[in-house]
Parts: C-alpha cells; sequence; structure tokens
C-alpha cells in the first residue's frame, strides 16, 4: 500500500511528509517531522498532552489521522514563542510555577491559548471547564489556573 | 487500509457500497480511531465524508434545522441561533468529551457509534428528530429512537451512511434541556443520561412532553410514560415525582465498572426531574 | 558521617525566594526532552507481549513465527535471561530480590497477573512488531485466580508462589501461604491500655489500588555495542538504580551501563523500579541495533504500578476528657504479584502523630493476582492514616470535642517515644494543627449539605547516598552537576539556589544539571522526600569545599596568610582586624587565573546524609454532599504543612497542592475495576478517573518552617505528607455533611448513594 | 557498655530479646554481633536496618561511632515514592 503525501502548513512553514493511512497527525508530527513537542499521554483523547490547533480548531492530535491534514494549517507549541519572546502564557507558567515534569504543558498552552483567544476575560470556572480535558498529575492545577488568569489580565492590557 | 476523501454524497456512497462491508465512515474519528488502535476495528477503507458540503452545514428548514451529520461537536455550540432553538441538544453535545474531542466529534459519529451512553441521543429523541440516511437505494429517513439496535449496532444497512439530522419547527413556550451523571464534571461517559423536551400552552399547563433516558438500557430510550407524567401538570412537585417514579421504572440497567444497576435507576428518576426543571424554565422564558 | 552539616539560623538572600526554574523555558516551548522523545539512527521499537490471564501455568512459548516474520530483528523469552536466587541483593541502599525482579520483567514458570510480560520482540517498526507479537504461540494451563486481600490471606486461596511460607511467624509455618510476612509493632500495655479507656470506637476500613498516574508512560531508549557496552536514555527516579538493576539481570559489569536519565513526565513513585529497561537492553544485544520502547497507556495500568489496595482494622480507647489510652491496627496490604507492599513504612507511620504510652500494629504483606505495586507518595502512609484518622475524628465527635483540640490534647512533639523505635527530634506538628485551627477557613460558615473535616499525616523523610559536583567555570559562572533526578518539583531550582546562597552570588551564574551514571558517584533514587534535603546538603558541602579552596588560592595569589581571608558576597576579603590587608578578588577574576595559578576550582559531595527531619501536616476540607446522587464535591481545600525551610516557596506549595489533589483522586473516584476473570477493566483515562481542572477549588497552603536542626538551612522535605490526610479528611467532611461515616473507598457516587439509601432504609 | 533496643517487629528473629547492652564501637560493630548472637536477625541488618544513635537516625552508616554510653535502637529503613 502506497504511503499518502500529505502537504501542509506548521507553524507557518509548509510542510510535507509521507504517512500510512493509520499514522495518527500526533505519529507525523513526532516521527516524521521531529516535533517532538507535542506528547503522547494516552494515545485515546482522554489526557490532552497532544493538544494541537488544526485550521484553527483545537484537537487531540492522537484522535486525527495523519492523512486528513492535507491542506490544513496545523500549530504547535513550537510555534508559540516567536523570536526569543515567549508568549505571555509561556512567561507566566514560568513565574507562577505553573508546570512541574512539564509533560502535559505543551498541550494545556496550546488549549488555554485558544481559549483566550475566544474569551479574553474568562472566569475561574471558564478556565478550569476549558483546561478539563488537559490532566495534570503534578500541580493539582491551582498555578495553572492562576497563571491562565494572569496571562490574560496582561493579555488585556491591565 | 485505503483512505478516500470523496467531494459527494453519491461518490461516499459508491465507495461504502462497493466495500463489502470493510468500509468504515470517518467523520471526527473519535471513537473510530480509538477502534483501530485497539484492534476492535480493522476497516480496508477509511471514508472521509468531510469533504462533503451537505454534511458540514447547518441550515434552517421548514421552520426547523438541518445539521449535517460530519458538523462538529464545536461548530454547533457555537451556532447561537440552533443554541437559542435546541438548548437541550446543545447541553447534549457539549457533554461529548473535552474541548480537543468536540473539535473533531460530531453528531452523526455519536449516533452511529451507537453507544447507550452517547450523550447527543437522548436530546435528539426528546427533540423528535429524525435522521436523514443515504445509500445505493437512495434516501430515507428514520426517527432517532428507532435508528440504534443494541450497544454498538445500528439500524443503517450495508453501504448506507448518516447525512444530516433533521429537528422540527418549535412550538411557542417550548424548551429542552439534557443532563447527565458522571463521577467527575467533565471527561466522562454517562451513567446516566436524561432528556427532556416539553411544551407549555398558554397558561403554563404542558401540552406536549418528551422524554428520553440515556446509559440505562442496551440504548437510548424515548419513556412515553415519563411524559405523560407531564403532560397535563404545570410541571409541579407532584408531576416531577411521577416523572422520576416513571423514568426510573423504564430502567433495564446492567451493573458495570462506571455505575451499579440499582445506582443507574435511581439516579435516572433524579436526572430527568432536574432535567425537566430546567426544560420547564427554558419554556417559560419570553422567547 | 562527620560531614553533615547542622543548621545555622543566618540572614538569607536567595533561600527562600521565588527564581524561575532552569528548566522552564524548555518545558513551555516544547524543547525539554522526555523518555519518548529520545531516536537514535536505525533503532528498532521494542513490543511486550503480555499475559491475558490473571492467572495460569505457562506451558510453552513458541517464536519461531514471530522471529520468522520480515523486520523482526530481535526477540526475547524467559529463556534469555538468567535465573537468580530467592534472596535479597543490595541495589545501592535498595534490597531487592532478583528472583522476584526478573520474573517481574519476564514470567518464567507462571503468568501472575492480566498484563505480566511474557515476551519482547523488537522490530523495524511497531507494525511489525505488533504483527510479530500476535505470531508468538504461549500455551496455558489456566489456574484459579485471587484478587481480593482478604479472601488472599485464607487457608485454601488460590497459590501464587508454592514456596512462600510467611516470614515473621513463630514457629515457621508449615503450609505455604499468599501472607509473604506479618511483622508486628507493639509498646506498652494494650489490654491495660483499653481497660482504662472510657470510649473504644473501631472500625474496619477498605482501600482500592490507585495508580501513581503519571502523563508520560515509561519510555526508555539502549544502544548495546559488539563489545557489551550499553548506553540507555529513560524517563526515571533514579537512574543509578536502573543501571544496578539491568546490569544484575543482564548480568553486567555496572560500569559497562551508561544510563542518562531523560525529562521525567511524573513519577510519584511509580518510576523507581525498572520494567523495560532490561528488555530493551537484551533485545538491542541480541538486535545489535539500537531499541525503542515506549508503553502505551494501557500497558501502564496493566503492569506497572499501582499502590496496594487494602484491608484496615483500627481500634482506639481513650478516656472522658479525650487522652488517648490505646491504640491497634492490623494493616493488610496487597503486594501485588510479588511480596514487598510498603505495609511496613504504613505500619511505622499508622499512630506517629500522637503520644502512645500503648500501642500494636500488625501488618502483613499479601501476594494477590495484581500487578507488583509500586511507591507511591508517601507509600502506605495514606492508606493506614486514613482508618486511624477516620477514628480519631469520630471519637472527637463522641466526645463534644473540637476534632483539632483532641488531636492536640494527644499531639506527639519533641522527646515523644515513637512504638517503632526512636524518640522524635524537633517537629512542627503541633505548629500545624494551632496554624489550622486559627486559619479562616476553619470557622468559615457551611451551607446544607456541607461538611468539614480535617485530618493529619506525619512522613519520616529520608536522606541517603548523595553526589554532587560543582564546577567554577572560567568566566566565574558555575555548573552544577547532580546525582539526584529532578523528578519535577524544581530540585534543580533549589540546588542551584543554595550554592548561590552559599556564595554569595546570583542565581543565575549557577546552571544546574542532572548528570548520567558515569559522570558521578552512586546516588540514590529521587524518592522519600529526600531531594531537597540530601541533595541540598550535597550542594552546601561542594560549595563550601569551593569556598575552601577559593581562599586558598587567594591567600596564595595575594600572599596572605589563610585566616586573612575572608569569603563574603561572591568576593574573597580581608578578614578584618589586623591580621592582612589585600584587594578582594571577585569570583570571576579568581576564575579567570585559576588555571595559571593551579587549576581548575572545583568542589565534590559524595556523602551519605542522614538526619532527615520528620513532616507533618494538616488538612482542612469542605465537601458539599448531593444526597440524590450521592456526588461529593470539594469545596474548599486547606493545606498547612510543616516543610522545615520552604528553599523555593513556590515550588513547595506545588508539591503540597499537587499531593493534596492527588489524595481526592484517591479518595473520589480513583480505583482499579477488576472483573471476575482477574482482568483489568479500566486501563485508561476514561475510566481510571484522575481529577480534572473543573472538579478542583484553589487548594490553599500554609508553610510551617521548623527547621530540622541536620540540614544547613534546615529543610526537612514535602513531597510525601501531602498526600497522606486527604483521604480521611474527606470521609470525615462527608461524615460532618450527612452523618454517615464511609469506610470504603473510594467514596464514589455509587457508594455514597448506598450508603445514603441504606441508613435511610435502617431508619424506617 | 552501650544500650541496644530493637524495634518490636524484629521480636521474631531475636526470639523476643528486645533489648540488651553490647560493647561495641560502630554500627558494624554492632550489626556484627548481632548477627552472632541471633542468626535470623542477619538477613535483616545490613538489608534493612537502620539505627537511631542517641535519638539521631543513621541509614547505612557502617562506620558511625558509638559511644560506651550510648543508647542504640534498630529500626526498619524506610524508602519512599
Amino acid at each position: 500500500m502506497a504511503r499518502h503525501h500529505v502537504s501542509a502548513t506548521v507553524n507557518g512553514d509548509g510542510v510535507e511528509f509521507l504517512c500510512e493511512t493509520g499514522q495518527t497527525l500526533l505519529e507525523a508530527l513526532r516521527d516524521e517531522l521531529r516535533l517532538t513537542g507535542t506528547k503522547e499521554g494516552c494515545g485515546t483523547g482522554d489526557c490532552g498532552a497532544c493538544s494541537v490547533m488544526v485550521d484553527g480548531r483545537l484537537v487531540c492530535s492522537c484522535l486525527m489521522l495523519a492523512v486528513e491534514a492535507e491542506g490544513k494549517s496545523i500549530q504547535t507549541i513550537e510555534g508559540m514563542a516567536v523570536g526569543e519572546t515567549l508568549h505571555p502564557l509561556q512567561r507566566k507558567f514560568i513565574e507562577h510555577a505553573a508546570l512541574q515534569c512539564g509533560i502535559c504543558t505543551p498541550g494545556i498552552l496550546i488549549a488555554a491559548r485558544s481559549l483566550l483567544a475566544r474569551n479574553p476575560n474568562p472566569t475561574e470556572s471558564e478556565v478550569r471547564y476549558w483546561l478539563a480535558g488537559n490532566l495534570c498529575r503534578c500541580t493539582g492545577y491551582h498555578k495553572i489556573v492562576e497563571a491562565v488568569l494572569d496571562a490574560a489580565r496582561e493579555m488585556r492590557g491591565g | 487500509m485505503r483512505y478516500e476523501a470523496p467531494k459527494t454524497l453519491e461518490q461516499a456512497i459508491a465507495l461504502l457500497s462497493g466495500a463489502n462491508g470493510q468500509a468504515r465512515v470517518l467523520a471526527g474519528g473519535t471513537d473510530l480511531l480509538i477502534q483501530m488502535r485497539s484492534g476492535r476495528a480493522e476497516p480496508e477503507l477509511l471514508v472521509d465524508i468531510k469533504a462533503i458540503p451537505e454534511m458540514r452545514s447547518i441550515v434552517a428548514e421548514t421552520g426547523g434545522y438541518r445539521v449535517g451529520a460530519a458538523v462538529t461537536c464545536m461548530e454547533l455550540i457555537e451556532n447561537e441561533a440552533f443554541a437559542q432553538a435546541w438548548p437541550g441538544i446543545v447541553d447534549g453535545v457539549r457533554l461529548i468529551g473535552s474541548i480537543q474531542v468536540k473539535g473533531r466529534a460530531t453528531m452523526g459519529g455519536n449516533l452511529c457509534n451507537a453507544s447507550p451512553a452517547a450523550d447527543s441521543v437522548p436530546a435528539l429523541i426528546a427533540a423528535g428528530a429524525v435522521v436523514c440516511i443515504a445509500g445505493a437505494q437512495g434516501r430515507r429517513e428514520a426517527l432517532i429512537e428507532e435508528f440504534v439496535a443494541g450497544p454498538g449496532k445500528t439500524t443503517l444497512a450495508s453501504g448506507e451512511l448518516v447525512v444530516s439530522f433533521l429537528l422540527p419547527l418549535r412550538a411557542p413556550h417550548s424548551g429542552d434541556a439534557y443532563l447527565r451523571f458522571t463521577p467527575r464534571t467533565e471527561m466522562d461517559i454517562a451513567v446516566v443520561g436524561a432528556a427532556v423536551n416539553l411544551t407549555l400552552d398558554d397558561t403554563g399547563v404542558c401540552s406536549r412532553a418528551r422524554v428520553s433516558l440515556g446509559a440505562v438500557a442496551e440504548r437510548a430510550l424515548l419513556v412515553p410514560e415519563a411524559a405523560a407524567a407531564l403532560i397535563g401538570t404545570r410541571v409541579d412537585e407532584a408531576a416531577l415525582k411521577r416523572l422520576a417514579a416513571a423514568a426510573s421504572a423504564a430502567c433495564r440497567p446492567i451493573d458495570d465498572k462506571r455505575g451499579t444497576k440499582d445506582f443507574r435507576i435511581k439516579v435516572a428518576g433524579v436526572m430527568a426531574q432536574r432535567a425537566a426543571e430546567i426544560a420547564t424554565e427554558r419554556a417559560r422564558r419570553p422567547s | 558521617m562527620s560531614t553533615m552539616l547542622k543548621y545555622q539560623e543566618r540572614e538569607l538572600k536567595i533561600v527562600g525566594t521565588r527564581p524561575l526554574r532552569p528548566d522552564g523555558v524548555d518545558k513551555v516551548t516544547g524543547r525539554a526532552r522526555f523518555g519518548a522523545d529520545y531516536n537514535l539512527p536505525g533503532q528498532l521499537i521494542g513490543k511486550v507481549l503480555r499475559s491475558p490471564h490473571a492467572h495460569a501455568r505457562i506451558k510453552s512459548i513458541d517464536t519461531s513465527a514471530a522471529q520468522a516474520l520480515p523486520g523482526v530483528k530481535a526477540v526475547v523469552t524467559r529463556d534469555d535471561f538468567a535465573e537468580m536466587p530467592d534472596e535479597y541483593a543490595a541495589v545501592g541502599e535498595l534490597m531487592i530480590n532478583f528472583r522476584d525482579v526478573t520474573r517481574n520483567m519476564m514470567a518464567r514458570e507462571k503468568v501472575l497477573y492480566d498484563g505480566h510480560p511474557l515476551a519482547a520482540v523488537a522490530a523495524v517498526s511497531e507494525a511489525v512488531a505488533r504483527e510479530a507479537l500476535a505470531l508468538i504461540k504461549v500455551e496455558y494451563e489456566v489456574l484459579p485466580h485471587v484478587i481480593d486481600v482478604v479472601e488472599a490471606m485464607q487457608p485454601g486461596a488460590p497459590l501464587l508462589h508454592e514456596n512462600q511460607y510467611t516470614a515473621g511467624v513463630k514457629p515457621k509455618p508449615d503450609r505455604p501461604s499468599n501472607v509473604a510476612k506479618r511483622l508486628e509493632y507493639a509498646r506498652g500495655d494494650l489490654a491495660a491500655g483499653f481497660n482504662e479507656a472510657d470510649l473504644i470506637v473501631e472500625r474496619e476500613f477498605n482501600t482500592k489500588p490507585v495508580h501513581q498516574g503519571y502523563i508520560e508512560p515509561q519510555a526508555c531508549l539502549a544502544s548495546c555495542s559488539e563489545d557489551g557496552q550499553a548506553e540507555l536514555w529513560t524517563s526515571t527516579q533514579g537512574h543509578f538504580i536502573v543501571r544496578a538493576q539491568c546490569a544484575k539481570v543482564l548480568q553486567m559489569d555496572v560500569s559497562k551501563i551508561r544510563v542518562t536519565p531523560t525529562e521525567i513526565g511524573g513519577g510519584f513513585g511509580g518510576k523507581n523500579n525498572i520494567y523495560s529497561e532490561a528488555l530493551a537492553i537484551a533485545l538491542s544485544r541480541k538486535s545489535h541495533r539500537p531499541v525503542k520502547m515506549v508503553m502505551t497507556r494501557e500497558e501502564v495500568f496493566r503492569a506497572t504500578g499501582p499502590t496496594s489496595g487494602a484491608n484496615v482494622k483500627v481500634r482506639i480507647g481513650c478516656t472522658r476528657d479525650g487522652k488517648i489510652t490505646a491504640a491497634e491496627a492490623e494493616l493488610n496490604f496487597q503486594a501485588g504479584a510479588f511480596p514487598g507492599s510498603s505495609v511496613n513504612q504504613a505500619s511505622m507511620c499508622a499512630f506517629t502523630r500522637y503520644d502512645l504510652a500503648n500501642v500494636r500494629v500488625v501488618g502483613n504483606d499479601v501476594t494477590v493476582n495484581r500487578p507488583k505495586v509500586a511507591a507511591y507518595r508517601a507509600p502506605g502512609a495514606p492508606i493506614a492514616v486514613f482508618g486511624v484518622e477516620s477514628v480519631i475524628d469520630e471519637m472527637a465527635k463522641k466526645l463534644g470535642i473540637d476534632p483539632i483540640e483532641f488531636r492536640l490534647k494527644n499531639a506527639a512533639r519533641e522527646g515523644t517515644q515513637t512504638y517503632y523505635g526512636p524518640k522524635l527530634g524537633p517537629i512542627g506538628y503541633i505548629q500545624t494543627l494551632e496554624q489550622a485551627r486559627a486559619h479562616p477557613h476553619y470557622s468559615a460558615p457551611l451551607g446544607p449539605n456541607q461538611g468539614r473535616g480535617i485530618a493529619t499525616g506525619f512522613w519520616f523523610n529520608i536522606g541517603n547516598e548523595t553526589t554532587c559536583s560543582l564546577n567554577l567555570q572560567e568566566d566565574g559562572t558555575l555548573t552544577l552537576m547532580l546525582g539526584t533526578i529532578d523528578v519535577a518539583g524544581g530540585s534543580r531550582a533549589s540546588m542551584a539556589m543554595m550554592v548561590a546562597e552559599e556564595l554569595g552570588i546570583e542565581f543565575e551564574s549557577v546552571r544546574p544539571f542532572v548528570g548520567d551514571t558515569s559522570t558521578l558517584g552512586f546516588n540514590f533514587l529521587t524518592a522519600g522526600s529526600r531531594g531537597t534535603f540530601a541533595s541540598g546538603m550535597a550542594c552546601v558541602i561542594a560549595s563550601r569545599q569551593v569556598i575552601e579552596k577559593l581562599r586558598q588560592r587567594v591567600a596564595k595569589i595575594r600572599e596572605v596568610p589563610l585566616e586573612a581571608v575572608a569569603w563574603k558576597d561572591g568576593h574573597a576579603r580581608p578578614a578584618g582586624g589586623n591580621v592582612a590587608q589585600f584587594a578582594p578578588m571577585s569570583l570571576a577574576e579568581i576564575a579567570k587565573m585559576a588555571g595559571k595559578t593551579g587549576g581548575t576550582i572545583a568542589g565534590h559531595a559524595e556523602i551519605n546524609a542522614q538526619g532527615a527531619g520528620p513532616g507533618f501536616g494538616t488538612h482542612i476540607v469542605d465537601v458539599e454532599v448531593d444526597k440524590q446522587t450521592g456526588s461529593v464535591k470539594i469545596l474548599r481545600y486547606t493545606v498547612v504543612q510543616d516543610v522545615g525551610k520552604a528553599i523555593h516557596p513556590a515550588y513547595v506549595e506545588g508539591q503540597l497542592q499537587g499531593g493534596a489533589v492527588q489524595g481526592i483522586g484517591w479518595a473520589l473516584n480513583e480505583e482499579y475495576v477488576y472483573g471476575d476473570d482477574g482482568v483489568l477493566q479500566n486501563p485508561g483515562f476514561l475510566d481510571y478517573r484522575v481529577p480534572v481542572a473543573s472538579d478542583l477549588p484553589f487548594i490553599d497552603t500554609v508553610i510551617v518552617e521548623v527547621p530540622n536542626p541536620n540540614h544547613p538551612y534546615g529543610v526537612r522535605g514535602c513531597g510525601e505528607v501531602p498526600i497522606i490526610p486527604p483521604l480521611a479528611a474527606i470521609a470525615n467532611a462527608i461524615e460532618n455533611a450527612i452523618g454517615l461515616r464511609l469506610c470504603q473507598l473510594p467514596f464514589s457516587p455509587p457508594r455514597v448513594l448506598k450508603a445514603i439509601d441504606d441508613a435511610a432504609a435502617a431508619k424506617g | 557498655m552501650a544500650r541496644i533496643a530493637l524495634a518490636s517487629n524484629l521480636a521474631p528473629y531475636t526470639d523476643g530479646v528486645l533489648e540488651l547492652e553490647l560493647e561495641v564501637a560502630n554500627v558494624r560493630q554492632l550489626f556484627q554481633a548481632l548477627g552472632e548472637r541471633f542468626p535470623e536477625l542477619r538477613a535483616h541488618l545490613e538489608a534493612g536496618l537502620a539505627v537511631a544513635i542517641d535519638g539521631e537516625i543513621y541509614q547505612d552508616a557502617l562506620l558511625q561511632p558509638i559511644a560506651h554510653d550510648s543508647e542504640v535502637i534498630l529500626i526498619t529503613k524506610i524508602a519512599g515514592g
């Protein structure tokens, strides 16, 4: 069975790769494109560690086939900082000690950015529900929620 | 395993019909990919239906709505007019997994996966929604409550696929709601789900009602006895109590890792009652 | 031993502040490399065939078809690993029975649990490896199995190990048993103590196994060369322990295995032991190619961790005015397929918050057809303390005494004799109770169906073997190589802070990292809340060594006596008095000259840190119970804990919050669910329910600092204690909300609702 | 002579003896003396025991001195998560 040739945009750059039908977008990102910042925690969409944006939608890259990425625009954690400037969420996560082991962090940052893009002023509860699909076992979420709220405040210019 | 992404329904049907039952429809993939990963599904052909415009649109039709089977949950949630008309369906759709999962998952997939615990199905049943099916023999329609045959089984014939859902025109003073019980606030499969859709007359008396329960039988149930408890009442405490009793009585659940039989029976009544309260409050809202 | 440093109170510039962790930017940009992020050219993918049965004799394993499959480069089974004697052998400081290690890694005579490895293959792709697994034919003779700990203890229960006779029982039993070991701690006269009691409360509790639930599945990459040298990258809490275990089971020289620890995506005790590492090296040795092995989440649940489920009986007596006169507990712990649960530590932690004259604790370590248990944060303590703190609360309530007051009346303090051995040194238990009582949370009003609970916890904290190397670079910055893995808590930051504090320089001037096993001497794993204590001690020793060398060097350069040179604020300065005056030298100036004045300057520490200071905590929780569904909601949560000294308070808060939330998960919804067939039914995050963000409120923290006299900054350690109190605190809160004492974990809605219904039915 | 106490969980390996006096100068000598007197304790001594000498706990400290008037308690070693 011939492999599929896929052309897509990843973090603004055009990319091409070959994949099997059964290969997930997560596998393509990690194994074909060597973008290992996106993590696999479960492979079944239950932990959110593999969160990426596809055409502006937050998705689990373990639940999407790589072949479906044809023509799509994908954003991963590797594209979040601009040059040497961290995204405010990235900075606030470090400042608030919102990460410990860091395995869930890329997925949570991608998810949090998508929240703030549609809701610049979320409540604590809105942050918690939006991030419910991202498991973190180290922090108890306290500092993550604080960091997201603080980043939102800063991004609103407050 | 082959992958095709046809641009028309006809092409999709041709692909499915020619695959000897070895094809699977790929919409959001949030159930199918997990089945493939675990080896429970080993299709020879995947037919990705997301390139078919009809499957991706939400349109007003005969005063109601037609929702394409491949419309994602997030697209449906974000459609304010739809959410206004059918808040109970959106209640159900909101509970299908995380934001990430809802970015891909579809109502069509939720129905065709045929889980007794599917969150959008009880609300669709309560709404009296009709599912539009297409196959080599043409199109047909079916009631949601008759679509699922049992756990993992639908009444789709080989080569058929779900195209869209038709939600009927809403009478004034109508409201619907779906509630489920899960141990966690999010990221769980319903242990019990209950949907209530009702219409009040000008005096506030319930004139029509449909009640549906999920995860309490081999498939989501339409429970006319529970609806009857509401019809002709002002959805007062006594009526709600009768509703709860009727809902519990209709359950024929199993014990499993997610909940016990007794628990499901009891909580089905509680969820039905609470859903009815929300639906009534929505119906009373000036539209 | 004499190198141990004592606590000195002094003014601090860096310790106690909140600088940014050095691994932070890598972790927010996706640059940090975890176990599965390492790859080598030509690498194969290794996969494991696992038992579908809970208990079966292996009649035969036929791998010929798998080996013949194109793309398969190596297959290993039990035949590829040497038999190990049934005796405990030292691995660093751990004593491990390698007979069991080899059998857990790869089944030999029998499979003992669903998920037990039987064979491993290395192939050119994951798809080929999976296909090969399907071609391996195993003939089983399925045996009756036993899952429940109480059933496993009965005579006539299916036996996992036919030659296992209960240790610790006199005379030696004449029949084998699933009870691997019985232990007993006793002090005083229990019967007399109960005779003095005006009130005796006795309860039986049951808990389910829970998994550490780290988000990163185990992952490793091994490369074995033709001359028998092996390199291994793995996600672990103890790379020296991994090396030691692999060397032993593969019969290799320790120095020929080089283990590089990757960033670790959570461990909590679950990554203390080897699972795939030795298999990966064996496959690489056989295939002459690098082999990468990454577990699936399902494999993680079926075959790693969890902690014990247990049956616990507690009986406590006290006088009318709330003085405990006698306390007794029986702890029956599931060990999983091989002996070695944490029942001993649980026994020691059960009552060690109270000053008790008459105590008895009996513990049983019981083998059952489940995965071999692993450590999980304060191993065993939460299970025992769940029972004890529930009973304590019930007694306080029956006597009408405030629960904190009751605990204060009996609280352990400096000088309290423990029932497991030593007297306690200076501790902060009473302070945590008093600060909890004074916290606004403790007196805030509650609504209907809401209740407040408190509970307390104790953990020893530990020290052990520790190494580090501090190198002054030519520009005056320093690199700090650590033997202790930073398991996530931010210890790299804390270590660099202590070094910077000692040297009087900026935090940013010290670049910490974790060395591989070939760069430093043996270092114990990161466990037992030892990291900041032991590694911190080593860093301070190394720093002071560097300061000493700097002073000596400056004395030579400036041609003054050594006593004339003082080290202050990152400079060698005249010591004052009239010894000798000289122009001060900065660290950078000395560093620049170092090569030409005798060579580069470095400090080392190779210690076995002694004198860990115990930690105590008091938790307050408010819950609301939905009486119609049995759902328990956590409304508010406060953790008060004595940590000795918080080197980096934000990272200490993170430990307290994370530990408390793991305890909340344990209390509410986490459990292993097995079917009648002994097969795990919920090996995934969908049905193994760890808390999600929307389940929780903010977790308030109060850090108490009663210095540990045996650490230069007073550090005790903080990671273990916070998981201990939540189980009982929540049980006590539920009791206060709905008047029902729940003794079965987890307090999942079906269980809570059943308790409510049963109580209503009993009332009629 | 140093006063030696054994934690009560060790009773099965010492015929119930939990207190004794020994003339030993360090932990290694202590373990040796105890091993000679109680053969069944040997497997536990270096494997899993720590000592508290005058209230300070030492794990794996064979060379730690023991004074004539020291109080020594043998206890189980602690690991952790």
